[in-house]
């Protein structure tokens, strides 16, 4: 299917068959259960999962392919967002322009980054790209403030010109973003007994996004110049004397991956039409580092993995607050009631980095290649016994 | 003339905050190839050490004043701390005065220890990880690290200031004043520096490290425990991390998330020094210091608008790009 | 004029004079073998006809273009391979894999982004990959992890990727050191055979006087860092001087 | 206090005099495969044993095994030097009893020069020849003793990794293809060498793919095919036995 | 209209920073929260709802729904403020949110709030923007400005310092530093103070030695800190080691002002913060019925006295509950029209008017100064002077707040 082997069009199958339903997925309890704490499915984190998921995928076609650790990621991302808010600003609501100059420009910023810092390798090239992205980063919260609006970050305001549409809508406000007439912001919510389900437009244009995104990322991976990034990883000597010169290979990756960000900033700015400098900070270019590794570098679909579990976290469980643990333990007699809340309560809530602290270490120590090796313990474990035998000792290349 | 003598004192004492950081963090990282992610939390909890001691020696018995009410209208409880009840009241403020110096006595074993069980329980299993996963890993610690301390102290900043002894200015020059503790500070920092640099100098200790981590294989082969001397190391590392984060809490009130502040910077400092480099790390410390200093000038800040916020950033480009090793790197040390 | 002129080419390192007044002329489609003591600067010459050192002084022309200032890749795509003392290979990639990037380096260039198409599609080249394992004897192993194989397999494959480049020139580092008899008989018919069917030239270093008398066509014997003699094989042989410095009572 | 078991019942051959080295019923893994599958064999005091067999055949893997490194994982069998179990230790401990390995890719220490590589060997009890000592032994070496051991020339590599392994005093010496890349005049010296300490009490075992050379210095030779031993017995007898060098040495 | 509430409750969001720098002060808004919800709801004294001039919350919720509530993590950046935000809104159908400890966050999640359609009820949000070239017509702000510290402290600064001053500014160099200095020159300027030069600090700064050092020889005798939360507590400290607060300059004592204080922060300083002067919104230590009530209400359940930011966060959470009661009707239009151009008492800051141009609150002004001899932890400051409301008015289109506008109101979907 789609020029892919047999085992990747499986996978894309489960994406896609993923993605579609995640409105389903992510909203298993019902709503007014105590558990409806977890559920997800709501647009704008399943935007985010998706968002961040593009982000990843990209980041690992640099990262997991050629080894190459950029630290300073974040910046291609905050550049696309806000190339793109500024498209709205000027040019028209629709997304399409928008993302179309976020990726390009992204682009174009990690050409150049890329071209200077790849002319090092290992941890000082790591450096390199950090310093970049907190250059820009600083640059942007405070200098540059009349092209990125600084602290507050660049919003739409009812004064932009917007040459393509309208300043302000007729009642005063200002105008949704869209893609051709299709409000990013509009919703459906469906009710099914006790379930209610939201489907919402912006959500489903990331993750065709994603779709598209995760399917490129395939046939990278899959091929000639995905080899030969896992060929530079390995040993660039032997390259050099193939006759290949690496630069170019790495400096394409750099920029394709750069692009993805572009592509995500973008997007982002499509969903929430807001780009803030915070955006670039070093923190958010490790975060992407800490969701390619949790999930698994190098494998398709682990960084996904990992950009849903740290997003999840971050929006879930620093929502449970202690009034929400004493619901849940309600059903308790009162004193191992509170004897319950004092237990979990350093973990939730305000303590969310804890448990994702925790969650970091315990993934790293136990499952060596990320979620992506805890899934396939799994599906081993699954698939039992009967398999050991028929065992090769060849090793199969990285899912 | 005055001004550019203060900047070139400032930039000493930002150079050696930096150094001793990097010092540290080019133990492990540098030597023994761990990309430590938790070193900014180890700086940290030494400026908690100092705020743990400071409480303990604070710690009071209440007794209740009626003259006075506290913001509920209720009489006032005034505390008594115990070392000035037990010492009298001289002696014991004495003590709690002194708590930042008494606090490195203090800091010292309680380092070793945690760098003793970070390396035993966790960091032995990852030298021959891949850098990815001991970045993942020592995040997670930082962040675990940094949240304990929150929940027991706060996220607010905790004053641990010096003795009245050592705070104040002092004459550096004539006409040129200076913050006593900050000469200390500079002090102290050359004298821990000079100390670990005879104990790797003047010891094959350095010498097998740096051996263990290129090829452990071979090492273990010539009858080495490399593991007991790659704790060692880090046990040294924490310490000298920690000590950094004691004598640093009278220049800026210790807060839970200082590491997390320096962390950047100081992998950044001991990039540009040079990876496995000890001198290097402690010459681009001293550099970066000097630099950003001048930096912050108002000269300098007119000349080029937000060249304070991006001074470290630029010349550390600059020089990886001049320099393929940093200043002084060794070849073949994670490139 | 041979296909591989190197004059007056000197290096030095520090304090040590590695090769000096090395003149060497490789005529096309022979095999010439450098021996010499160890430390003698054979790999030293070798790496500067690859670009991985710049020599001091001197020139190198081959096919009568200067390599001097190229970087490896550039004269790597002039037509000249090299198989190093320790195994340089892609440890990470399948030994499929691995055959796989040499055949795209030569029919492609130095850079081309193939960035969707997918690798197996390539039938000729995987074709082309199976039969040169094929005749390496190593058929069995495509599906390995290059790293995880013993270090005499990793010779072999290296060698393979070399010559499925088919270079005009093959610099050769004692190649069949660590390998099996049976393997180095293998390896010197395999060598043999491609000399003759494709218009190869082959340099090789080699300790194993069986080998190099097996393939030379000429010998040159590096001593110190300077050709001591310059022969054919039965003259060496019987050469005084190179029984003394080199070849000891093997001969 | 360490009960020898009696190994005799295991071995190939009734042995009268007591084994100084045993390797009894030993099992060796890299992660899943199965490499060394349940070998035994005996090596007395002062003998020199030749380990052969082909590419593959797994003698890196018993030598590292033997050596308690941390791969191959030996998850069966028992080895005992001189009365010490070393199948408990790790492989410093097994250094500080007096087992001193040269491995096969030399393993000079990146970023040490010769001499420091060679102090290096002499941190940990016992320690062996002196520096000096080595340096007559390899007068090379003497000369490069500031320069980093990996820039070494090949031949030079392996003269170093000999070295560090004499510079500790030990009781038994595993060599892993040491004559690999050496001059014919280099090996010569070399295998005196071996003769000599072997004159000393000095018990080693050799792998070597030049059979030959290696069979003709040792007492005793075992094969080992696919991990598996296929012969032990003297080594005059395999120099011998035509069809056993045909099938398995391929000589 | 965005989350009308269907059922027997109202879901309100309180989205403070939970984690960072500020999650102390976070903390105590949510403190403050929760016992807003518990008062509305009917539960303790009765809090501010006893002497809050507009009697029409009478401690059964809000138009008889219970008031329940979802809490959220800012983490101090405007993404995650944005984001947690958009889950309470989505997920959890809050009809309002308010909190927040910084003003570029304030300004995203009010902006965010407009586009959703629901009431924003900006927490400690200090920068003119908010209400100036930010605003936006469903957010509100009880809490004061940089110009309102500004005027406040202008006439105390008169009194204590002279009007022949030369004043050295170091600033935070974004947004909210840059407003602030603005209105602080700006004010002392008029008095005849001399600025004699502004530097801006970068946000990571720690060590402020660099800033600092120059000011010695800079002849000024005053040194202005715009800085807040941590970056305050280090200059501060910086300044107070090199030894400014001994300086004799010009035949004058050296002096060091910090226009915004919070009591949280001035605990970090610790003994740095005796004798200087700044403003403040609110401090427990004021005397009125409403302060003392609610400092009664918050320490008896928490211990310890409030924060001015625990302040300004209750205050809104009972002004925006007054407003739908006295608008009947949770539509944020209806609710805005009922806050605009609001005139209450009784909160603590005596008598109150919620602009309606700007939806700024207009509230007497603290000036305070760190006390030498504290009793306790908490009593860190001593108010110096209570500005009154008029003095520190300025009418809607005041140049520093000129560049925005409100627009109209969004009820959402
Ligand atoms: N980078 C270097 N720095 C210093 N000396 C070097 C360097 N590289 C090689 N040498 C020295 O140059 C001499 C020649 O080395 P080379 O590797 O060319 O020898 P060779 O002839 O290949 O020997 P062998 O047969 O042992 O491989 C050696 O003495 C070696 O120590
Ligand atoms: N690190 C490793 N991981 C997995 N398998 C390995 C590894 N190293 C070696 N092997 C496998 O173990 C087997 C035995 O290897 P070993 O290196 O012991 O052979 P050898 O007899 O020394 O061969 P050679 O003469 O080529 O050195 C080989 O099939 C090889 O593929
Ligand atoms: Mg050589
Ligand atoms: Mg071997």
């Amino acid at each position: 299917m789609f020029g892919l082997e047999k085992k990747d069009s499986l996978l894309l199958l489960i994406v896609a068959i993923l993605t579609m339903c995640a409105p389903f997925i992510l909203n298993p309890f019902p709503t007014d259960s105590g558990l409806a704490q977890f559920n997800a499915g709501y647009p704008d984190l399943m935007q985010r999962f998706v968002i961040f998921g593009i982000f990843a995928i990209g980041f690992n076609i640099l990262f997991g392919l050629t080894g190459y650790l950029s630290f300073g990621h974040a910046a291609f991302l905050g550049v696309g967002s806000y190339s793109a808010v500024w498209m709205f600003k000027l040019l028209s609501m629709n997304i399409i322009p928008a993302i179309v100059l976020s990726v390009i420009i992204a682009g174009l910023f990690a050409l150049v980054i890329g071209y200077v810092s790849l002319r090092r390798t290992g941890i000082y090239f790591s450096i390199l790209t950090l310093a970049f992205a907190q250059m820009s980063f600083a640059l942007a919260y405070s200098v540059l403030t009349p092209i990125t609006n600084g602290e507050t970050g660049l919003q739409l305001t009812l004064s932009d010109p917007r040459v393509l549409g309208v300043s302000a809508t007729e009642d005063g406000s200002i105008p949704v973003t869209n893609l051709f007439g299709a409000e990013m912001r509009s919703a459906m919510d469906v009710a099914m007994g006790p379930w209610t389900f939201t489907f919402s437009v912006g959500y489903y244009v990331c993750a065709v996004a994603m779709l598209l995104a995760f399917y490129l990322s395939i046939r990278i991976f899959r091929s000639p110049f995905g080899m030969m990034l896992r060929a530079i990883k390995s040993n660039q000597t032997r390259m050099n004397y193939t006759g290949l010169n690496p630069r170019p290979y790495t400096l394409a990756a750099f920029v394709i991956s750069g692009m993805y960000a572009g592509l995500a900033g973008g997007l982002m700015a499509a969903m929430d039409p807001l780009a803030g400098a915070e955006r670039m900070q070093w923190t958010a270019s490790g975060e992407v580092v800490l969701m390619t590794i949790l999930g698994g570098a190098g494998t398709l679909i682990g960084p996904v993995l990992g950009a849903g579990l740290i997003k999840y976290f971050e929006n879930i469980f620093s929502k449970i607050n202690d009034n929400v643990l004493h619901g849940w333990f309600a059903f308790m007699p009162d004193g191992i009631e509170d004897f319950m809340v004092t237990l979990v309560h350093p973990f939730v809530g305000k303590g969310w980095h804890l448990t994702l602290g925790i969650m970091f270490m315990l993934v790293v120590i136990f499952l060596p290649g990320g979620l992506v090796e805890g899934g396939q313990r799994i599906g081993r474990m699954i698939r039992g016994r009967k398999a050991r035998d028929a065992k090769s000792t060849a090793t199969k290349p990285a899912e | 003339m005055d001004a550019i003598l203060l900047q070139i004192l400032n930039g000493l004492d930002k150079g050696s905050a930096y150094a001793l950081i990097a010092l540290g963090l080019t133990l492990i990282f540098g030597t023994l190839g761990v990309v430590n992610f938790a070193h900014g939390a180890l700086f940290m909890i030494g400026a908690f050490c100092a705020v743990t001691l400071q409480r303990l020696f604070g710690l009071s018995f209440e007794t209740i004043d009626e003259t006075q009410t506290d913001f509920l209208g209720n009489p006032l409880k005034v505390k008594t701390p115990y070392v000035e009840a037990w010492f009298g009241p001289d002696f014991g403020a004495t003590i709690i005065d002194w708590s930042v110096p008494l606090a490195i006595l203090f800091a010292i074993p309680v380092m070793l220890v945690i760098g003793y069980v970070m390396e035993r329980g966790l960091i032995k299993h990852f030298y021959k990880r891949p850098h990815a996963d001991q970045i993942l890993v020592t995040f997670g610690l930082a962040i675990v690290l940094q949240e304990v301390i929150k929940y027991y102290y706060g996220a607010n900043p905790i004053q641990t200031p010096a003795p009245d002894a050592l705070s104040g200015v002092m004459q550096v020059l004539p006409g040129v004043v200076y913050p006593v503790w900050r000469v200390v500070y500079f002090c102290f920092a050359v004298l821990v520096i000079g100390g670990v640099f005879a104990f790797l100098q003047f010891t094959t200790f350095g010498m097998v490290v740096r051996a263990g981590m290129a090829d452990r294989e071979t090492v273990g082969l010539l009858g080495i425990d490399i593991d007991k001397r790659f704790t060692l190391m880090f046990g040294l590392a924490a310490a000298v991390a920690g000590l950094a984060g004691v004598m640093y809490g009278p220049i800026n009130a210790p807060n839970y998330h200082m590491g997390m502040d320096f962390l950047v910077l100081s992998f950044v400092v001991v990039v540009v020094g040079g990876m496995g480099s000890l001198p290097g790390a402690v010459l681009a410390g001293f550099l970066l210091g000097i630099l950003e200093s001048f930096a912050s000038t108002t000269w300098a800040t007119t000349t080029i608008p937000g060249i304070n916020q991006i001074i470290i950033y630029l010349v550390a480009i600059i020089i990886l790009l001049t320099r393929p090793r940093g200043l002084m790197g060794r070849k073949g040390v994670m490139e | 004029m041979g296909i591989l002129e190197v004059k007056d080419v000197g290096k030095r390192f520090g304090g040590l004079q590695a090769l000096s007044d090395v003149n060497l002329s490789v005529a096309e489609n022979t095999c010439h073998a450098i021996i010499g003591p160890n430390g003698a600067g054979k790999s030293t010459l070798l790496n500067c006809l690859v670009g991985k050192l710049i020599p001091d002084t001197g020139s190198v022309l081959f096919d009568g273009q200067s390599v001097l200032g190229r970087s490896p890749h550039e004269i790597n795509q002039l037509g000249i391979s090299r198989v190093f003392q320790t195994p340089e290979i892609f440890g990470d990639l399948t030994v499929m894999e691995n055959m796989m990037i040499p055949l795209f380096a030569k029919r492609d260039g130095a850079y081309r982004l193939h960035a969707v198409k997918g690798m197996w599609s390539e039938r000729a080249l995987v074709e082309e990959a199976g039969r040169m394992l094929d005749e390496v004897n190593m058929a069995d192993k495509r599906n390995m992890h290059a790293a995880s194989m013993s270090r005499g397999d990793k010779r072999r494959l290296e060698m393979a990727m070399c010559l499925v480049q088919e270079p005009k020139l093959l610099l050769l580092d004692e190649p069949t050191a660590g390998m099996a008899r049976a393997d180095t008989n293998n390896t010197i018919d395999l060598l043999k055979e491609i000399k003759e069917k494709r218009d190869i030239t082959i340099a090789i270093i080699e300790h194993d006087m069986h080998v190099v008398f097996s393939l030379a066509d000429r010998i040159t014997v590096l001593a110190q860092g300077t050709p001591l003699v310059e022969d054919l094989p039965e003259k060496i042989k019987g050469h005084p001087k190179v029984r003394e410095a080199y070849l000891g009572e093997a001969a | 206090m360490n009960v020898r078991p009696d190994f005799s019942k295991h071995a190939n051959q009734a042995e009268t005099a007591p084994a100084f080295l045993s390797v009894w019923d030993m099992h060796a893994y890299y992660g899943e495969s199965y490499i060394v599958q349940g070998i035994s064999f005996n090596v007395h005091e002062g003998e020199i044993l030749a380990l052969l067999g082909r590419n593959g055949a797994g003698k890196t893997t018993t030598l590292r095994s033997i050596a308690r490194m941390d791969s191959p994982q030996v998850n069966q069998g028992e080895i005992w030097l001189d009365h010490q179990p070393l199948h408990n230790m790790r492989s410093h401990q097994a250094a500080q009893v007096g087992l001193g390995l040269v491995p096969e890719d030399r393993s000079i220490i990146p970023g040490l020069t010769v001499e420091e590589n060679l102090k290096l060997a002499q941190i940990a009890p016992p320690i062996g020849w002196s520096i000096e000592r080595l340096y007559d032994l390899f007068p090379r070496l003497g000369e490069r003793r500031n320069q980093e051991g990996v820039t070494l020339s090949g031949g030079e590599q392996q003269m170093l990794s000999i070295a560090r392994a004499l510079a500790r005093d030990i009781k038994v010496l595993l060599l892993d293809e040491p004559y690999e890349g050496l001059a014919p005049v280099i090996v010569d010296e070399i295998e005196k060498t071996l003769r000599h300490i072997k004159e000393q009490g000095m018990t080693t075992i050799i792998v070597e793919q030049n059979a030959v050379r290696a069979l003709q210095l040792a007492d005793r030779a075992v094969i080992l095919d696919t991990g598996s031993i296929v012969f032990d017995g003297s080594a005059a007898e395999v120099l011998e036995n035509e069809s056993l060098r045909a099938e398995y040495l391929a000589i | 209209f965005t989350n009308e509430p269907t059922g027997s409750s109202v879901t309100l969001g309180f989205n403070v920073p939970q984690t960072g720098p500020y999650a102390d002060e976070g903390a105590d808004e949510l403190r403050a929260y929760e016992l807003a919800v518990e008062h509305l709801n009917g539960g303790g004294d009765g809090g501010l709802l006893n002497t809050f001039s507009s009697k029409v919350l009478d401690g059964t919720g809000i138009l008889g729904k219970k008031v329940e509530y979802v809490t959220g993590d800012t983490q101090t950046k405007s993404d995650a403020a944005r984001a947690s935000a958009q889950s309470m809104i989505q997920k959890d159908g809050a009809i309002m949110i308010t909190g927040g400890s910084s003003s570029g966050v304030a300004v995203a999640v009010q902006g965010l709030c407009q586009e959703a359609g629901v009431i924003f009820m900006a927490g400690l949000t200090h920068s003119n923007d908010t209400t100036g070239k930010d605003k936006k017509a469903n957010g509100f702000r009880h809490f004061f400005n940089g110009y309102m510290s500004g005027a406040a402290l202008a006439p105390v600064l008169e009194q204590l310092y002279g009007n022949d001053r030369k004043a050295y500014h170091l600033t935070a160099d974004y947004t909210w530093g840059w407003t602030q200095q603005e209105s602080i020159a700006a004010a002392t300027e008029a008095l005849g103070w001399e600025t004699v030069n502004n530097v801006l600090t970068p946000l990571a700064a720690t060590d402020f030695s660099s800033y600092i050092a120059p000011v010695l020889n800079s002849g000024a005798d005053v040194l202005v800190l715009n800085h807040y939360g941590g970056n305050m507590v280090n200059s501060l400290t910086n300044a107070v080691q090199f030894g400014l607060r001994e300086k004799q300059v010009n035949g004058k004592n050296f002096e060091i002002v910090v226009p915004l204080f919070s009591r949280l922060m001035a605990r970090g300083a610790g003994e740095n913060i005796k004798g200087i002067v700044g403003s403040t919104n609110w401090h427990w230590s004021l005397q009125d019925e409403g302060s003392k009530a609610f400092v009664k209400s918050f320490g008896t359940k928490y211990g310890f006295p409030p924060s001015q930011a625990a302040h300004t966060c209750y205050v809104q959470t009972l002004l925006y509950a007054d407003a739908v009661t006295r608008a009947n009707s949770f539509n944020p239009c209806d609710v805005a029209a009922a806050l605009e151009g609001f005139e209450f008492d009784g909160m603590g800051n005596g008598p109150t008017l919620y602009r309606a141009e700007d939806h700024q609150c207009f509230k007497d002004v603290l000036v305070v100064r760190g006390k030498e001899n504290p009793t306790s932890e908490f009593d860190l400051l001593e108010i110096v002077e209570v500005t009154p409301a008029a003095q520190v008015t300025y009418p809607p289109d005041h140049p520093m707040f000129a560049g925005g506008q409100l627009g109209s109101c969004n009820p959402g979907a």
